[in-house]
């Protein structure tokens, strides 16, 4: 019995991490509102970054400061300031594609005024003529017509 | 296993390139047809006369070769004249000019669209026919045969309606399928033997792949040149092919496409798989079987067509497994036999293409039983086309009773009694679907008008462009007949390549 | 955002905020080599600070702050910053980003080392900052309604 | 992304089949904390020294800079950090380049 | 000379950053000039690189003067200078031919646009020439945050779908992410190099298989293998055409070159085949990618979509030869990817010059006055489409004959059988084209009449920016495949040692 | 570093995701996704991960809520799941 407490007290840490990203895999694969999919999407990214935070963790050890009074060539008294780096990058990278991933959809709502995935499908499928045209061009008229553009 | 002394000539490549440099002039020339013909009619004689001069190093036994440079990793992009490619180079460049002649008149009588493009397609197609001849490895020969498939495109579709456009499609889905087919087969070969260069007496030997894994990868190879050379079930394009403006059906059809599709049977047969493999594996066999049935059928359904070039296409099909039965006997007689009829059946066929398509711009009759009494009007048309048509039978004193001959003393000899059967028959069928034509020209009476006059009336010969060149064949056929050594000395190098191909060591 | 509050109060509130969150914001740059924290961190509360004003006072009252037109190329300028110092770095002879191999008199290659890394701290945050700024700006801005100032030009 | 029936099922199926893999793949992993799992190790198997380890023992002795963070990211590994940077940069000029509009569109 | 590794990805990132300055405005030249000079710097640098990669051997760049697993590394051996070779060769000249398509179809976002490039294609060289795991996924960020931005440009739909790229991207990326989290728990190392040395040196794990299998699944994502591929055709279709032109070519290109790594460099490939057989199923999605997606390609009548659903089967391809893990088998795969780079950016110039000229690229409206009027993009065309077909002497022709050798020699019938058909189909799809731009369509005879009216359409072919750019394209398909057996011998086989 | 307080954590960490998913109102999803970076930020840092923690702080709370804000206000607050 306290085997199988001692094991669920290595691992519990890891399932909990498996779990946030499948919650977070099923918001950004099977919700029909895009901001879903984005609320999704952190919550995948962080239960990664969750993961190495987890590799860099090391029990009765200390931040990565360096602390005059802690031995730093004894390597036990530090956590791993690697995964820690890695994962500030990641948080970065996360909060860029979530902003990113945000403006796509206010561009989304103004091409079409809806953010639910069903509806923009329906209207994807049915285009309205003006969708054919360079939505963001400033010479619709040159690119329909077959004499225009510029020599 | 004589491999052939080889010296360095870039005589192939120019030789090759002539008429693919002469594509550009044609098309720049566009407007001005009497200049645009004559570049064609120009490169045409320059081919030849290039050709010719590697006569007599082939004779000799000596290849002239350009390896250009490497194609692909270990394999050489390389051209050499060896006596096969340089007999079938011979063919091909020689009727050419004919055909140049020829088309000329054609084009013009029928005034045609798009002539120029014509030519161009036209001239390059005789490169890769010429690079056919030429390839001194597989790879190279695919290059080329690829190359003709495209070319030849724009010719099948030359009228552009949609029974071309269709014909068009059908043949390009023939061909690529066949062509990719037969790289599947190149790449196997190279993976067994680590080498594509054709070897007289064959590249792969006795258990470089296993008995099944031969006999799929000549039925591979079978596939990919039995396509261009209408092998049974493969053939069914070349008679749709037919809507292509005569010349095209003339030389494509009876030169270059469809022999260099039998041009790539024996060089499979010979050259890659080597007569002792083929025996070993019974691959023969596989070989004789399809082409026997093929002569057979195609004759039987050639019986069946009403109109000319049609029943022509059906006895090209025929004639052209007779090649390859040659080849199957794996005898000295088979082999010559073979490679005789590749420019025995050129002649003949080229002949009675050439009358096809004069009858029909000149009268625009393309159906069998319009043509009663045609003989009379147009008597040199059909004078060729008779000699044509004997020659095919195999009677004297047309060449196709040289190569016959051969056939059926190689077919003694090996013992294939069958295939002597379906030889003879098909001489029999040959005769039940022309001389009904030829007796239709000469001795009935044409149809009446109301007026009572016949509708040949007032009807003479074609222009002289399209009446010399036919004429001219037909006169060939027979003079090769009596003289089948000169002035081309075809004989001596079938003779030479099959000694080459059998290891030397047979008398004839 | 679009309905920018009026409230004397909370723009004094929002200001005074601000102006903390952006010292700390500074702060936690500079401090960044002795505490957690540096340049991402800090350039993000700087952020803060401006999207702050942004949130209380409209984006067009507070542009003064910062302006739209010139985030970009500021943030840009972070990145040239960072990646610049690599390349002049090159020119020492040293790999790329190899502060240590840049001679200052008087100093210590650790020492050297320390001021590389503050240098490219303090460009991290300025691109950070106006990075994300840029980023907000983009987003609220409304298709139809405007000011006079919309992304008008660049540095040129 | 289309919702038919039998997409959702078949994602629902995938999902399931990588939670497993993760479940599995989850439990070879070194315990929790553990102070010589592989990341930490000071020689690694390969020989070298480990990267963690190293940072550890070396970072103030390279930059004079207690923060050992820091130092990784301003320094042993500033190329992701300056990574990082243009991507922030690359999210801003994506906004702009996605939503910004023109001038006279606005008005 | 030593700098080089690095050069290549700064000076792109550096003229990224610089291209954002000016004004917005459609007469502002500055951001093309830069990226110009940017791509054609690198371009340059890449050159001396694969040169002296394969003259005098790879260089380990050290970046900060750190060793390897304390710093990053930067790789550049032969792979990989042919790799960023290809990439910043090909944006370059997609950027002069898109030059004039992006002031009509980008506006006065031009600075942004050419920003965004540049920072696709540095973040492309940055994944090819980095050697460690860590980095190649911030550079993988970059690339990609600039081509959901890219892609995004054009029409209405495009915003849909590159959001929906974005979400699966994203997907890839942080399962290829977790894969490194992985390895990095069990193995200890985020350097490739180190890494290779490793890996056998430990007990094989599940955690190392499941690394493995994400990493494949995380790249397979990006890469738009078979059944991953989802986001590709919608995002391709719908984004502005100098934006697809240049992410089409080089983007799925990378992904490949990445999962090339990771088979070879990364996880010995024993371990890969036999061990938990990743090569084999790589190659059966290879091989199933290229059956949909040629089948696909048949039935659009949208050329655009045709293209991109081309794209999906020609990365199968590239997998397929992956997937057999022989010598063989991954020069075909490379030399593919390279011929598909060269062809596809081609295509979809073709495909731009088509709706720069006649406002629209449906398959069904082309037709021979197409050709009259734009005889030259139409030679382009050809060309490229029999090198899509695989014809000889293009080098589509050659890319596929080694994986047919690599095919024969692992003894994978049903690949080769896929390779034989998919030719078969691209021939339907592209001759399909071709036939309506070369023949009448009407089926008519052809009279005087029409001559006449043909020649009085006079040529109306695209400004020499747009076409030159395409013929040198079209033209290099051909000079490469003439030279295809030097690019094997000196580039391709000194990448791949025999194992 | 107290297990107790990690799995209190943990589970508080799943309680917002889910709310963050499921609320009908997305500004309660706003909301609880800040929460979310929040809860995230305290684990990093009872693992001792300072920096990651301050900036998931910054980040998670802060940015990508203003964001998340931004964008609500930009489209709409409602939706069906």
């Amino acid at each position: 019995m306290s085997d199988l407490l001692e094991y669920v007290q290595d691992r519990y840490a890891y399932w909990a991490i498996v779990l946030l990203m499948i919650i977070g895999l099923y918001g950004m694969l099977f919700k029909n509102n895009l901001h879903k999919k984005v609320v999704g999407m952190i919550i995948f990214q962080n239960s990664m970054i969750l993961l190495f935070v987890t590799a860099a963790f090391k029990w009765d050890a200390t931040v990565p400061v360096r602390d005059p009074e802690i031995d730093v060539q004894v390597v036990e008294n530090y956590l791993n300031p690697l995964p820690h780096t890695l994962m500030l990058t990641a948080i970065v990278v996360g909060v860029a594609i979530v902003g990113v991933a945000f403006a796509l959809l206010i561009k989304i709502y103004d091409n079409y005024g809806t953010i639910e995935e069903d509806e923009l499908l329906n209207k994807l499928e049915s285009p309205s003529p003006e969708d054919d045209g360079d939505c963001d061009t400033n010479d619709t008229q040159r690119s329909s017509s077959p004499k225009g553009g510029s020599a | 296993m004589s491999a052939y002394e080889t010296y360095f000539s870039t005589v192939p490549f120019w030789a090759m390139i002539v008429s693919a440099v002469a594509v550009p002039l044609i098309l720049a020339f566009g407007r001005k047809p009497n200049l645009r013909e004559a570049v064609t009619l120009i490169a045409a004689v320059i081919k030849f006369v290039l050709v010719l001069t590697l006569l007599p190093d082939a004779l000799a036994g000596r290849a002239g070769e350009w390896v250009l440079f490497e194609i692909a990793e270990g394999i050489d992009f390389s051209l050499r004249a060896d006596p096969f490619g340089v007999f079938f180079a011979l063919i091909a460049s020689g009727l050419w000019i004919l055909t140049s002649c020829y088309s000329i008149g054609y084009m013009r009588g029928h005034a045609e669209k798009k002539q120029t493009r014509y030519f161009a397609s036209f001239a390059l197609s005789l490169s890769a026919t010429i690079g056919i001849a030429f390839s001194a490895n597989l790879l190279t020969f695919i290059v080329f045969y690829e190359l003709l498939t495209l070319a030849t495109y724009p010719l099948v579709v030359h009228s552009e309606s949609k029974k071309a456009i269709a014909a068009g499609r059908q043949y390009l889905a023939y061909a690529l399928s066949a062509g990719l087919l037969m790289v599947a087969g190149m790449a196997w070969v190279y993976m067994a033997t680590g080498t594509l260069e054709f070897t007289p007496g064959g590249i792969l030997e006795e258990g470089m792949v296993s008995a099944s894994g031969m006999k799929f990868l000549f039925v591979l190879f079978l596939i990919g040149v039995g396509v261009k050379s209408g092998i049974m079930p493969l053939h069914s394009w070349l008679p749709n092919a037919m809507v292509a403006p005569t010349p095209v059906s003339a030389l494509l059809h009876a030169v270059a496409v469809v022999k260099s599709g039998a041009f790539g049977v024996v060089r499979v047969v010979g050259f890659v798989f080597g007569p002792e493999v083929m025996a070993t594996y019974g691959l023969n066999i596989i070989l004789a079987v399809a082409s026997g049935t093929t002569i057979i059928l195609a004759s039987l359904i050639a019986l069946q067509q009403t109109n000319l070039k049609r029943r022509l296409a059906y006895s090209t099909v025929g004639h052209l497994s007779y090649i390859a039965l040659g080849a199957s006997l794996l005898t000295a007689e088979g082999f010559i036999g073979g490679m005789m009829h590749i420019s025995t059946h050129a002649t003949m066929k080229i002949t009675l293409f050439f009358c096809a398509g004069a009858i029909f711009v000149h009268t625009h009759k393309s159906d069998i039983r319009e043509l009663d009494g045609i003989g009379r009007a147009m008597p040199w048309t059909l004078g060729a086309f008779t000699i044509g048509s004997l020659g095919l039978v195999g009677l004297p004193p047309v060449n196709g009773f040289i190569s016959k001959w051969f056939l059926v003393s190689g077919g003694i000899e090996a013992q294939m009694w069958p295939l002597v059967v379906v030889l003879l028959l098909s001489g029999l069928l040959n005769a039940a679907y022309f001389f009904p034509i030829v007796h239709r020209a000469f001795f009935r009476e044409g149809e009446k008008r109301a007026d009572g006059r016949s509708v040949w009336e007032g009807v003479g010969e074609a222009s002289p462009w399209m009446v010399v060149p036919l004429t001219l064949t037909g006169a060939m056929s027979v003079f090769f007949c009596f003289f089948p050594d000169l002035p081309l000395r075809f004989f001596t190098i079938a003779t030479r390549v099959t000694q080459d191909i059998m290891g030397g060591g047979l008398p004839l | 955002m679009t309905n920018p509050s009026q409230s004397l109060i909370i723009k004094m509130v929002s200001r005074t905020l601000a102006t903390f969150i952006q010292v700390f914001g500074i702060y936690v740059i500079i401090h960044g080599h002795y505490s957690p924290g540096g340049g991402f961190q800090g350039g993000a509360l700087l952020a803060a600070g401006i999207l702050l004003i942004r949130m209380t006072e409209g984006r067009e009252e507070s542009q003064p702050t910062l302006a739209t037109a010139i985030a970009t190329p500021l943030a840009s300028l972070g990145a040239v910053i960072f990646a610049g110092l690599g390349v002049v770095i090159l020119f020492f002879g040293g790999n790329y980003m190899d502060y240590g191999a840049v001679p200052v008199p008087g100093m210590e290659v650790p020492v050297v080392r320390y001021y590389g890394i503050l240098i490219v701290e303090v460009g991290i945050g300025l691109a950070v900052m106006t990075g994300l700024v840029s980023i907000f700006d983009d987003m609220v801005r409304t298709n139809r309604q405007s000011g006079p100032d919309m992304g008008r030009g660049g540095m040129s | 992304m289309d919702m038919s029936k039998g997409k959702k099922i078949l994602g629902f199926l995938s999902l399931l089949s990588l939670t497993i893999l993760l479940l599995v793949a989850v439990d070879s992993l070194p315990k929790r904390g553990l102070p010589d799992a592989p990341a930490h190790q000071v020689i690694n198997a390969a020989g070298n020294t480990g990267a963690g380890a190293y940072f550890i023992q070396s970072a103030y002795e390279d930059a004079a800079t207690p923060n050992m963070v820091t130092v990784v990211l301003g320094d042993y590994r500033s190329f992701d950090t300056l990574g990082e940077v243009v991507v922030v940069f690359a999210a801003a000029i994506a906004c702009y380049l996605i939503l910004r509009r023109r001038e006279d569109e606005e008005k | 000379m030593n700098h080089i590794p690095v050069l290549i990805p700064m000076v792109l990132l550096l003229a990224s950053m610089f291209a954002v300055f000016g004004k917005r405005s459609q007469e502002n030249y500055l951001p093309f000039l830069v990226a110009l000079a940017g791509m054609g710097l690198s371009a340059v640098l890449s050159i001396i690189g694969m040169v002296h990669s394969v003259t005098e051997g790879p260089i380990h760049y050290h970046l900060g003067g750190w060793q390897p697993p304390m710093g990053i590394e930067l790789i550049l051996d032969p792979l990989s200078a042919f790799f960023c070779l290809m990439i910043t060769l090909v944006a370059a000249v997609v950027l002069l031919h898109g030059e004039e398509r992006v002031r009509i179809e980008v506006g006065d976002r031009i600075p942004a646009y050419y920003s965004s490039a540049l920072m696709l294609v540095g973040g492309l060289t940055g994944i090819v020439l980095t050697g460690d795991l860590f980095n190649l996924y911030v550079f993988l960020e970059i690339s990609s945050l600039a081509s959901y931005a890219l892609l995004a440009t054009g029409r209405k739909p495009a915003a849909v779908s590159a959001f929906r790229y974005l979400i699966l991207g994203t997907i890839g990326a942080s399962l290829y992410l977790l894969g490194i989290g992985f390895l990095f728990m069990e193995v200890g190392s985020l350097n490739m190099t180190e890494l290779a040395v490793m890996i056998p040196e430990v007990p094989v794990t599940a955690g190392i298989a499941a690394a493995a299998v994400l990493m494949v699944v995380g790249i397979g994502l990006k890469m738009a293998l078979f059944p991953l591929h989802g986001w590709l055709p919608d995002a391709y279709t719908f984004a502005s055409s100098p934006a697809t032109t240049l992410v089409a070519p080089i983007g799925t290109k990378v992904a490949a070159y990445v999962l090339i790594r990771i088979f070879l460099f990364l996880f010995a490939i024993d371990f890969m085949k036999e061990g938990i057989q990743l090569t084999t199923i790589v190659g059966w999605m290879g091989a199933a990618g290229v059956v949909w997606g040629s089948v696909m390609a048949i039935t659009q009548r949208d050329m655009k979509r045709m293209l991109a659903y081309s794209s999906v089967a020609q990365v199968g391809y590239i997998a397929l030869g992956i997937g057999l893990a022989n010598p063989l088998g991954l020069i075909g795969a490379v030399l593919h990817a390279f011929a598909h780079c060269f062809m596809k950016a081609c295509l979809f110039m073709v495909q731009t010059n088509f709706l720069h000229r006649l406002g629209h690229y449906d398959i069904f409206r082309l037709d021979h006055r197409t050709r009259v009027a734009m005889p030259w993009t139409c030679a382009a065309l050809a060309v490229a489409s029999l090198s899509m077909i695989g014809l000889p002497p293009t080098i589509g022709f050659f890319s596929k004959w080694y994986l047919l050798l690599g095919c024969i020699e692992e003894g994978a019938w049903v690949f080769l059988a896929v390779l034989l058909l998919s030719t078969l189909l691209n021939a339907v799809y592209f001759f399909r084209v071709l036939e309506k731009v070369y023949l009448r369509s009407d089926g008519e005879a052809y009279d005087d009449h029409d001559e006449e009216a043909d020649q009085a359409t006079s040529s109306r072919e695209v400004s020499a920016a747009m076409l030159y750019p395409t013929l040198v394209l079209a033209g290099s398909l051909l000079v490469l495949g003439f030279a295809n057996a030097w690019i094997v011998t000196h580039f391709l086989q000194p990448m791949f040692p025999v194992w | 570093m107290n297990w107790v307080l990690e799995i209190f954590l943990d589970i508080l960490l799943l309680t917002t995701a889910i709310v963050a998913l499921q609320a009908k109102d997305l500004m309660t999803s706003a909301v609880a996704t800040a929460a979310f970076g929040f809860t995230v930020a305290l684990l990093f840092i009872s693992m001792g991960a300072i920096d990651v923690g301050f900036t998931e702080a910054v980040v998670g709370a802060g940015i990508v809520g203003v964001f998340f804000v931004a964008a609500i206000y930009r489209t709409t607050r409602k939706t069906k799941d």
